[in-house]
This record gives C-alpha cells, structure tokens and sequence, in this order.
C-alpha cells in the first residue's frame, strides 16, 4: 500500500463480505421455501426472503466497488484521496441504511413499510431489484454522488490512467443510469421498457466497465504487465462490451408489449454479447502467460483468472443458450433465467470484487504483499468450493428449467405452474445442497483471513 | 516497424490501418452478416410479402447511392495515394469530394425515407419493412459516423499531419469507410434487386 | 499486440462505439414510444387500473410471481391470469381472498395480505390490463 | 504474381496506364449499372439470382483486397473477409433457393 488513504477501503471491503454471508443465508433460506414451501410461513414470506438476498447483493457489490475505487483511485493518481473523512462518513450511512433497509423487509409488512416511508408521494417500490423505499433510493443517490465527487476530484488532480479513468465512466454511468428508477408511469409497458434501462445497462453496460477496470488493475498489479499492453486491451474489450450490449438491451424487449422488431435487434446484438467476455478471457490469460513477476499472492491471481472465464460462461454461454427470440419465448421468465442470473453474476461482479479484496485486503490490514501460504490454500479451497458449486446450481437450475418448459410450456396438455414445480422438486434439492456447499466455501473464505502464519513479502519492483 | 510499405518484398503482418478497426471491422461485418442472413431466411418463409413490397423501392436510387458510395471510397483510395506522393492539397482535394459524395448519399436516403415515411410506413408495417428500414437506417448511422471521420481526416490533411511516411490514421478512417461501402454492396442487391 | 494496435485508436473505438450504439438506441426507443399505443392496451388504463397497479407495487408481488415473465419464478406468472381464470376479475378476487393466514402445511402459500375490496378490485382490474397488453403471443400456453 | 516489386496498389504507376484502383473502381461502376438493369427489368430466377450474387462477391472482393489493401496483408486478414463473403453470400443464395423452390 502506498498511500494512507487506501484504507478507506477496508470497511466497505469488510461490510461487503459479511453482507455477501448474509445474501447467502438467505439465499438457502430460499431454496428451501422452494421445496418446504411453509418454511418460515409466514414470518418471512419468499418475497421477502428474495428481497434480501438481491438487495444485499447489489449492496454489497456496490461496497465491494466503492472500496476498490477507494483502493484503486489514490495509487492509480499517485496522490491521496480528496477526502478520507468523506469517505468514512459515507460508509458509515451506506451501511446505515443498507441495514435499515433489511431490517424493515424483515420487521414489517412491506405494503407498511410503503406506508410509512410515503411511496405515494413519488411511488418507485414494488419493483423488481427496485423495492428499497424511495427515500432510500434518494439517499444512495446522494450516497453515489459524494463517493462520485470524492473519486473524481482526485482524479482529477493527479495522474489520469485510463483505469482510473475507465472505472470513473463506470460509476458514473452506474449513477445517472439509476435514476430512471424513478421513473414509474401507470403503464406497465413503458414501466418495464425504461425499468430495463437501470436494470440492463447496469449489468450488461456500465458494470462491466467496473468489472474491466478493476480486472485490469489487479493484472497490473500482479503480472507486472506493461499498463500500456493491458489499457489497450481493455479499451477494446469495453467497446465491444458497449457495441453488443447496448442494443442487446433488447433481448429483454420480446415479450413485454414492445414492438416485435426488437426480437430481430435484440437477437441479433445479443448474438454477439459473448465476444467482449470471450476477449476478456482471452486477456487474462495473455497477461498471465506474459508475467514479468511470480507475484506471491497466489489466490488473488486465481480469482483475477477465475472471473473472465465465469463470466464468459454464466453471462457469455448461458446468456447466448436463451437470448434468441424463438428460444427465449419458451424460456423466458423460467427457471433457466434463474440459472443465467446465478453464473453471470457470480462470474462477474461477485469474482473480481473477491479478486480485488483478495489482492488488496494483506496489503490493508499491513501484512506483506500477500497472506501466509496456509490462508492462500484455504482461501483457494474456497474459491474451488464456490465456483464449482455455482456450477451445480446453474446446471441443476438448467436442468429444472428445461424440465419446467418442456412440462408448461411444450406439448398439448400444459401442466399448471404449481404441478409441474411439485414434478421438478428433486432439482431444487439438488441445488440446495450445491447452495449449503457454496456457504461452506464462503465460510472457509471468511476463516482465511483470521489464519495467520508466515507472510509472503512483496516480489522485486520489475 | 513495417514503414517502408512499397519496397519491401513479403506480405504486411497486419492490414492497413491501425489494427483496432480491424477489429471494428471484423465485428460490424458480423453484425451486417447475421442482419443480412436473418433477411434472407425470413424472406424465404415469405416470398410474396418481400417481393410484393421490394417492388415499392426506388431501385434508381439505391442504385445511385451504391455508385455514390463506391465512387466516394475510390476518392478516398485516390487521396491517400495522393499522401503517399506527399502531395497534401491533392489529397485534401480528394478527400473533400469523398466527403461530398457521402452527403449525397445521406440526402438521397433522406429522401427514401422521407417517402416511406410519408406513405405511413414504419418498423412495425410489416417484416420486409422492418428489415428495410432496420438494416438501412444501421447503415445510415454508419455513413454519419464515416462521413464524421472523413471530415476529421480531411482538416489534418489540411494541417500537414498526414505525410508520406507517417498516414496510418488516415489508413485507419478509411478502411472504415470501405467497410461501410463493402456492406452496402451486398445491401443493395439483397434488398432492391433479388427477388 | 504490436505497435500497429496503438492506444488512442483503441480509445477511439471505444468512445465512437458507446456514443455510436447509445444514440442508435435512442432513435429506436423513439420509434418504440411511436409504436407503442398500438401495443401497450393504454386506453384501459384507469384511473382503477392505476390504483391497482400501486397495490401490486405496495404488496412487492413481484416477489413471488412473474408478470410478463419478470420477477420471482417461485408463483404462477399472471400476466395471463386474467385469461387463465375464465376473464373473470371475481375470480382472481376470491383467490387472493381466501388465501389462509397460517399458509398450506408443508406447501407454498400466498400470504394472506388482507386488502380492502377497493384494493381487490383495483388489483383485478390491474391484472385484466395487463393481460390485454400485446406481448407478441407470450407466454406459449395458458398455464403461463 | 511474380512481379518484382509488390507495388502498393494505390501507388502511382506512371501517367500511360490506369491504376489499378482506377480499373476498380471502373469494374464497380458497370457491375453496378448492370444490376441495376436487372433492378429495372424486374428480372428473378435462380441464373439471374446467381449472376448477381457473383457479381456482388467479385464487387465486395475487390473492395476489400484493393481498397482496403487486404491483398497486401498476412492471408489470415483476407481470409477472414473473404470467407466471410463466401458464407455470407453464398447463404444469401441458399435462403432464396429455399424460398423459390
């Protein structure tokens, strides 16, 4: 760590683990309402159990991206941040709110906490990945806003890289693309259509610049890569993110009322969605390969090597297998969604910010460049654990879907919704089990950091 | 590395420009090419819709903008191998009535569209329209952004940026506009003539 | 990658590109927000539909089910309910009724949210709106 | 093939002779004019169909390998276009095939 102000990144790095511990429990929460359906009935409904867990995911990526911006940004600038007070501040009333948020899905009936926290003044809950209470969404906005202000003033002052740079034009896409969460018109159509413009160009636009820039940090970093080589590359990679995944917003313009022409753009783009995650993979290992240093943290390079190829495979394959519009109209809004939704997020954005916490968490808690060789191999133990059985939840959430469709939505007696879940319930159990797996390995990666042992010190400066 | 381009006896390792819109080209070749193949077989579940409403086509004029556009691209070839001779105001020239030509093309669009918009005709009329009007107004945007570049690259002739040695930018904006002629010339056919 | 791959034509790419694919969409959600009063049932929409669009909201039932294949897969999809249910709103308004307080031991239950008449009512309207939105023939079957 | 010097195909040739590009551009122009003819004729069927699809390979080839100055790069960079063309035009003779048989 080479200035103070790096360590602002540690609390947000740590609220994002444990709330990631939290999204899990209740993900298993979840799944075992899908095959107890009155588990926790009616104390915590399944809505309310969903809730949590996306909620908590999206906050705890966003803690995972703020701290490593705050980590990034002042090495990257070559100068301190503009403001470590601000930057504590904010945390402190991100997580205040974050928990006030949980704590009211959970404590009170949701259409009360719509009632008091006046949804009918300007109403935007009730909505997919949307249902935080309004005045919530205005305080993240200001929440953003300051963390935006802070990064890029110090930016702006110092050495401007273009992974500074690109990362900055991530997060302040991030920021102006929340806003059409306000946006809620009477009609349902255009509700959805604008609903995606958040929802979409978060994920399949402004993040991955996010998930490029910090990938391409931590290459730096632990390669020892000529930046030059690594910026061109991610400039690429973003252009072709940018190219595809723009109209490819159109995949989810099908079947919601909207004009039929964009089943022929959205295809047709999104067709092509699986390039920039294919070059992102191609990257990594290109960087890998072409090392100037064996820098010691072994298990930050494997999670930097893991993210592209997860992404590729749960955003990249699995977004492919049901993007086209003849394939999408029996699989839409089926458990096949749910096993995209699963990978590609756990590839993308949960991979590189354990990947950034994994490479930059010894240097801010002042041990040498990485952690003993007995955390690494526990941490790696985890990493093996969690992605192999996110694997099994895609597959067995796969294997559910196609099992849903083919029950549903195929042939000439359709089976009701109910039945056919009764007839696929062996899945979810299988998934269960690959979840209670994914909980062992986050708890071995949680344990990793309280293993101590001989520190790895930091590799000759290339 | 490969400066000395005319003498040397082997092939080049990488195409002319910089390789980063080789790489735009590659990807936008692709997009056309599923655009033009999705075409195809949707006419080939409906023959009669697509030649029935091809014939509502003003042929004459896609057929002027495909010379409009192929005689721009030759102007474009004409300007930098007027660069390589250094003769900046020669090239300037050229490149100025590439420019000129490309206009035309936007203003005779313009007018196609115009005509198709003024008979009510929009993506959702039908689904030869749509492809007609998706895969023209894609190119469109394409010509815009081309004719953009163009501009750029004809003021840094202007400004002496470009010379003998040293013109890969300019080889780069118009390997771009090629491209953007290169997709036109299977437009055209595909959706004014083939029937 | 050589020196033929320089860095200001890969930034290049990457701001005409986003500039290029942003402004393109726009012109196609202009051409969408033509379109869409042919397609999106607006003129169901009263002031009753609107009402019963904010109990939807209010009560996250998005939660559970899906409506036009967005939301949770853990419920029935509804944008069809209406259709599923024999177009009849008292039906819809008696499920939602007489869902019992404690749940269906060992199975999936809907809550019992106890909402007022007007709320029910409003809620049915909601849904028959949204099953007259043309989804393009979605979802494949009536069992949604 | 065997010429002396790989002479760039843009670069002047001396004032007697046309340059290449120019013969191009000539071999566009009537390719062109011819199709649109056909256009005009409202001509169909499958000879015609396939002229025009030759025609439009030969067009798109041109462009890219003089043009574009693909002939004088590494084969993989032609290759990619020309087996894109191939592909791409050929499948546009398939689907018509499909349509009009």
């Amino acid at each position: 760590m080479q200035y103070q102000s790096q360590m602002a990144a540690k609390p947000y790095f740590i609220a994002a683990i444990l709330l990631f511990v939290g999204q899990i429990v209740f993900g298993l929460i979840m799944g075992l309402q899908y095959v107890i359906g009155d588990f926790l009935f009616p104390e915590i409904p399944f809505n309310v159990a969903r809730m949590v867990h996306t909620n908590l995911l999206i906050v705890w990526l966003l803690f995972g991206f703020m701290g490593a911006t705050y980590y990034l940004v002042p090495e990257e600038a070559e100068t301190e941040l503009h403001s470590t007070k601000l930057a504590y501040i904010l945390f402190w009333i991100f997580l205040g709110a974050g928990v006030v948020t949980v704590l009211g899905y959970l404590l009170v009936p949701y259409a009360t906490l719509a009632r008091i926290t006046g949804n009918e003044i300007l109403p935007t809950m009730g909505r997919e990945f949307l249902e935080q209470p309004t005045i919530i969404k205005i305080g993240l906005v200001l929440v953003i806003l300051g963390f935006l202000y802070n990064t890029t003033i110090t930016i702006l002052k110092g050495r401007k890289t273009v992974v500074s740079w690109v990362l900055l034009l991530g997060l302040w896409g991030l920021a102006i693309f929340f806003l059409f969460a306000f946006y809620n018109p009477h009609n349902l159509v255009l509700d959805k259509y604008y609903w995606w413009w958040v929802v979409h160009l978060w994920v399949e636009g402004v993040w991955e610049l996010i998930m490029g820039a910090i990938l391409a940090f931590v290459l730096i970093k632990l390669t020892g890569v000529d930046r030059e080589v690594v910026e061109k590359w991610l400039y690429v990679i973003i252009a072709m993110t940018l190219l595809t995944g723009i109209i490819g917003t159109g995949h989810h313009y099908y079947w919601i009322g909207t004009p039929e022409y964009w089943q022929w753009w959205g295809s047709i783009f999104s067709a092509l969605e699986p390039i920039p995650f294919f070059m992102m993979v191609i990257f990594a290992f290109n960087m890998a390969n072409k090392r100037r240093r064996q820098h010691p943290n072994k298990a930050a390079m494997l999670w930097a090597i893991g993210t592209p190829v997860m992404a590729f495979l749960g955003a990249g394959v699995w977004g492919f297998l049901h993007t086209l519009a003849p394939v999408n109209f029996y699989t839409h809004g089926s458990q096949i969604t749910a096993a995209h939704g699963h990978m590609a997020f756990y590839g993308a954005y949960v991979m590189i910010v354990l990947a950034i916490i994994s490479y930059a968490m010894p240097m801010l808690r002042g041990r040498a460049a990485a952690n003993s060789d007995k955390s690494q191999v526990i941490e790696m133990w985890s990493f093996w654990l969690m992605t192999v059985s996110m694997v099994f939840i895609t597959l067995f959430l796969t294997g559910a879907g196609i099992l849903q469709i083919w029950l549903q939505r195929i042939g000439e007696n359709p089976q009701s919704f109910m039945v056919v879940q009764e007839k696929i319930s062996l899945f979810y159990w299988m998934r269960e089990v690959a979840g209670v797996i994914f909980l062992i390995g986050l708890v071995l990666y949680v344990i990793s950091f309280f293993i101590g042992g001989e520190e790895r010190t930091a590799p000759a400066k290339a | 590395m490969q400066q000395t381009t005319a003498l040397t006896a082997g092939k080049e390792d990488y195409p002319p420009g910089d390789f980063v819109i080789w790489i735009v080209i590659y990807a936008e070749l692709l997009a056309f090419g599923i655009f033009f193949l999705s075409y195809a077989f949707a006419r080939s579940q409906n023959v009669e819709l697509f030649n029935a409403s091809q014939l509502e086509l003003n042929r004459t004029a896609g057929a002027i903008n495909t010379l409009v556009l192929i005689t721009s691209s030759y102007f474009v070839v004409r300007s930098i191998a007027a660069i390589r001779e250094n003769l900046q105001k020669q090239a300037a020239r050229w490149m100025w009535a590439a420019i000129g030509l490309g206009s035309i093309f936007i203003v005779i669009k313009l007018f196609e569209f115009y005509t198709k918009y003024d008979e009510g005709i929009t993506l959702s009329s039908n689904t030869f329209y749509m492809f007609y009007l998706s895969m023209t107004f894609f190119h469109f945007m394409h010509v815009i952004l081309g004719l953009v570049i163009l501009t750029i690259m004809a003021t840094k002739i202007r400004h002496g940026d470009y010379t003998a040695q040293e013109h890969d930018g300019m080889e780069t904006g118009a390997n771009y506009w090629h491209m953007v002629d290169l997709v036109w010339i299977i437009l055209f056919p595909l959706v004014y003539v083939i029937r | 990658m050589s020196e033929k791959f320089t860095k200001s034509m890969a930034r290049n790419m990457f701001y005409g590109s986003a500039v290029f694919f942003f402004l393109l969409f726009l012109a196609l959600t202009f051409d969408t927000s033509k379109a869409l009063p042919e397609r999106d049932n607006r003129e169901a929409i009263t002031t009753e539909v609107a009402r019963g669009k904010t109990v939807w909201e209010e009560n996250n039932c998005v939660g559970c089910h899906s409506l036009l294949g967005e939301g949770a897969y853990f419920a029935p999809e509804l944008g069809n309910v209406y259709t599923r249910f024999g177009n009849s709103e008292e039906a819809i308004i008696a499920f939602i009724k007489s869902r019992p307080q404690d749940g269906i031991a060992g199975r999936r239950s809907m809550p019992q949210f106890n909402l007022s008449e007007e709320d029910l009512k409003a809620v049915a309207a909601f849904l028959k709106y949204a099953s007259e939105i043309d989804a393009a023939g979605w979802p494949p079957t009536i069992e949604g | 093939m065997n010429q002396p010097h790989n002479e760039s195909s843009v670069s002047h040739r001396g004032s007697m002779t046309l340059r290449p590009c120019t013969l191009v551009w000539l071999a566009l122009v009537g390719l062109t004019l011819a199709m649109l003819v056909v256009g005009k004729m409202g001509l169909s069927g499958g000879n015609v169909v396939a002229l025009l699809l030759v025609a439009t390979l030969i067009k798109t080839q041109l462009v890219a390998d003089i043009f574009m100055g693909l002939r004088q790069s590494r084969l993989l960079w032609r290759m990619i276009v020309t087996v894109y063309l191939v592909g791409v035009i050929g499948l546009i003779g398939l689907a018509w095939w499909l349509g009009n048989v």
